[in-house]
């Protein structure tokens, strides 16, 4: 069993105690979407704007344990001003490193060339594979919100 | 009852239990997540295992001697249940495979008998899922509307408007004790109401069974349910009893093999009771295990489990609260006597997610989550809770490492 | 398939199941009666032992080691399982208590939402009750009207009319292999005609997952039933199997916890596959026990267990037939490829009951009644049979003390 | 575990072989009733003549094992020509010594003043629970027989 220090790093308590981009945004001309852990309850709202072809905005609500709400706050800071293919490359990227893989994934394919920066912080949570679905709970919901966008 | 002389030793008691002897994270395990499955003593365990090693065999049809005595020990777990509960007699006891099938039974057997548009069901705030959803369930096939009794800010049935929730009421269900807030419920009071009203009382026992003297006679219900993995026996066993008179009235819930009299090829005939409500081959072992934790819980007296579950939950209070003061909230009521052994923690700044995690780190479990109760979860206005229960064989040590893990969880996350 | 070298020896594989060691009226068991329900190998018993030993807590939602370490014990042998029938995905495995409550669950979920007034429902004559009577009560419920496919002379489904008894079916269900006369049906043909009449295909593979390789893939039905209890499994513990895409699309079974999303005070939305229809508390350590038990048959290789049953089948009716000429009727086909390790026997003179009874005196455990199959008895013009069934563990020397046996009972009412 | 020469005494394969009073009678005058032994699936038809107070005449059909077959056997002989008060009496000793008691029965009271006589025989079953009901399929249909006498 893989300790406490893998899985609450330095960053993430930072994160969880000073959560980025927590608010609400103006529906619309933003999107809000929810999501919730069965397992625990956890709930969160997940606003994005998009402009064109970028995302300009993502605030967070919503309540959760360290992980989920850390997880959400850094990619509330990963994906504002990414254009959508790319904040969809980001969200890849991040559950390539959660262990999540899409339908028909190539185990053996190189992981996408995408730079998570902070979030390599949550690598540890694989370790702990209940706490997965705290970390990736923000990231689907968000990819929820982004789907509005694109309909 | 908190002065009953002690005589259970819990470290003494600790012993028949061979998971609590496990190591976790380098400590010896600190089990304190009772209310969700308690551990099984050898006797529960040796039960299943001799009966697999010397009797085996398919139960009520066999002529052959172990086909016999299989079927002696199946019954004879039944008439061991039917006293520890005093139930009136063993027809009244119906074994299923946890408690949420014996509600469901009670929902759709008696349910979709009895219950037509605009007829109400009744049911708490402070129910688990399992006493939600079939109720919910039949509200949708049959158009009955659902109520329910709301819950106090210290965590009791507010029972002001009973009566009038009451009025058209079919039947009225309720938990014996919230696995959430531990608060215990007048059982006897509620099903006095509901039959004033004319609607029947079904009580969801699964938290009651374990823990105390549970007297079907003195509760006055119409249906009651277990579960067997919370009293100390296996997992894959439950218990719905009934009284003799709605369960002969009303029609079978599964169909299959031993609930009927005679099969043609075009329809059936039900069997007798309790059979009438058992089809396809039972859970044999797990209810020769569920007998067998009977014996173990009747062994240690019932009376003095609850003393001693009283006295650990009062000393558990006093020490959280002397150490941790306001930035420890603990859900349900204030008074030992008035409550269960579980404690529904709310630590100021930590998650319950991140208490359960770090608790571990030290072999502490408790449960972290919404406890298979959102509805209460959402008037308690948090999305989890951090959950610790006692059960027998937890002693006041327990307590104080629980205590002492909370305290670096709360270190850890300043 | 009988001429494939036999790998299988019983004797030895007898060492594994502790309950063929017992001494029954002074004779060493000779346990015949593995068609309703068979031994448990130590492994399976040595699983769920250390299980509750070592890492019992409630599984799904607890965040310590221990609920971690029993929630991966239980989805693994979900993956186990799969593997061992060839699943697309262990989101179509579903565990239930035992495969009655799998065809119920069908029948209902299923059935109430697909099957109206006037659509037929098709079964066969050979069906065990738990495979007529869900299917009765679900016409019963919705008017649907029941129709069955006849069983000829020689113990064969007919099926001369399938095409005329599936016109305006919604579903065609039947048994993989009688329990009574031991045929064996042609799945994959009767899946396929379901299929062209517009209807789904349910089969009921109780007596096929013990005793040869199952292959999901290859039977082409649309839902599939097995018990844990008659594949060296523990009790309490059964499977439905079920395509995903008609999984996702019929409403819940029972309700309660695990089977949910989200629960409000006046409604709940359904949780995923397969926890959909798993509600409650499931049957921990039984699917664990399950899970060893595919382990174990795997590990004997299911073609050479077959193998085994073959000459074990054609043996025994070389005996018999040899022994007791026209005196000895033996239900079912003649040829032992075409049927399963069972023999229902009419003794001339000797009822099944007394036959068991004098059996049971020389420790030779066989089955005597109508094998819950009521309507195939009557078809067989039988108020019952005396039922021998074999399984891994059995060797030429059982069917042998089988002969003697049944030789002193026709003496003894000669 | 006791042995078969408990169960199987002379007298109960000589009822066995040639049960007395197999057969039909006209219904009505006669009645019929059926019974079935759920757990094997046997079957028996009792036909019962009542004139007057009394049993006038009882056949027997229906298939079964050595143990329904002269139970039936015997019983018939046991109660044909008796009074339906006294066939009732006959009925309760015969379950009495099948250790079934009506509801309410004191169990220190003493066994009634019947003479079973041949039916003694099937003392031994007791020792063997599940052929219990073989036993007793015949008696509890004779008396749902009965029962349409003295509505
Ligand atoms: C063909 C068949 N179907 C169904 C069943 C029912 O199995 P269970 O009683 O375990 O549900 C059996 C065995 O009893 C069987 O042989
Ligand atoms: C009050 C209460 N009711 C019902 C249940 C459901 O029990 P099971 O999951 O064993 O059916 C539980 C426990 O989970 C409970 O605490």
């Amino acid at each position: 069993m893989p300790g406490l220090e893998d899985l609450y790093r330095e960053i993430i308590l930072d994160h969880y105690k000073n959560p980025r981009n927590r608010g609400t945004l103006e529906v619309p001309p933003a999107h809000r979407s929810d999501g919730v852990n069965p397992l625990c309850g956890d709930e969160i709202a997940v606003y994005v704007q998009v402009e064109g072809d970028t995302v300009t905005d993502v605030k967070i609500g919503g309540q959760g344990c360290s992980i989920s709400q850390s997880s959400a706050s850094m990619m509330s800071a990963a994906v504002k001003g990414k254009s959508i293919k790319d904040a969809r490359l980001v969200i890849k990227a991040f559950k390539a490193m959660m262990s999540i893989h899409e339908p028909g994934h190539d185990p053996d394919a190189p992981p996408p060339d995408i730079k998570l920066g902070d979030l390599e912080a949550l690598k540890g949570v694989v370790k702990f594979p209940v706490r997965i679905k705290c970390a990736t709970l923000a990231w689907n919901t968000f990819a929820q919100g982004l789907d509005q966008f694109v309909k | 009852m908190a002065s009953v002389a002690m005589t259970l030793d819990a470290n003494c008691i600790k012993r028949d239990f061979p998971a609590l002897e496990r190591i976790v994270n380098g400590h010896l395990i600190t089990y304190l997540d009772s209310a969700a499955s308690s551990q099984k003593p050898w006797a529960v365990l040796r039960a299943m295992d001799n009966y697999y090693e010397t009797t085996h065999a398919n139960v009520h049809r066999g002529v052959y001697t172990t086909a016999v005595e299989a079927t002696e020990r199946y019954e004879g777990a039944r008439v061991i249940f039917a006293r520890f509960v005093n139930a009136n007699s063993k027809r009244e006891v119906i074994f299923t495979k946890n408690v949420t099938e014996s509600l469901n039974l009670v929902a759709q057997s008696w349910g979709n008998a009895n219950v037509g548009p605009g007829d109400a069901i009744l049911y708490t705030e402070m129910e688990h899922h399992a006493n939600l959803v079939p109720w919910q369930m039949l509200a949708a096939r049959t158009g009955a509307v659902l109520r329910y009794v709301p819950v106090t800010d210290d965590g009791h049935l507010d029972l002001s408007n009973l009566d009038t929730l009451l009025d058209g009421a079919k039947v009225f269900t309720f938990t014996a004790a919230s696995n959430v807030l531990g608060t215990i419920n007048p059982v006897r009071q509620l099903a006095d109401a509901a039959h004033r009203a004319g609607a029947i009382a079904v009580c969801d026992a699964a938290q009651l069974a374990p823990h105390m003297t549970m007297d079907l006679q003195a509760m006055g219900v119409d249906f009651a349910g277990i579960t067997g993995h919370k009293m100390c026996g296996p997992t894959g066993v439950g218990v719905l009893w009934g009284r003799e008179s709605l369960l002969d009235a009303i029609p079978p819930f599964l169909g299959g093999g031993d609930m009927i009299t005679d099969v043609h090829i075009d329809g059936f005939t039900p069997n007798e009771l309790p059979w009438k409500f058992e089809a396809g081959t039972p859970p044999i072992a797990e209810v020769i295990g569920l007998g067998a934790a009977c014996d173990y819980l009747s062994g240690l007296v019932l009376d003095d489990v609850r003393a001693h579950e009283i006295d650990l939950t009062g000393y558990a209070m006093d020490v959280l609260e002397a150490r941790f003061g306001d930035r420890l909230k603990i859900h349900g009521p204030r008074d030992p006597n008035a409550r269960m052994g579980v404690l529904s923690l709310a630590l100021e700044g930590v998650h319950p997610h991140d208490i359960s995690q770090v608790l571990d780190q030290q072999g502490v479990c408790v449960r972290a989550g919404h406890h298979c109760a959102k509805p209460l979860m959402r008037r308690l206005g948090v999305g989890a809770t951090a959950r610790a229960s006692f059960y027998v064989y937890n002693e006041r040590h327990d307590v104080d490492t629980l205590a002492e893990a909370l305290s670096s969880a709360s270190d850890f996350f300043k």
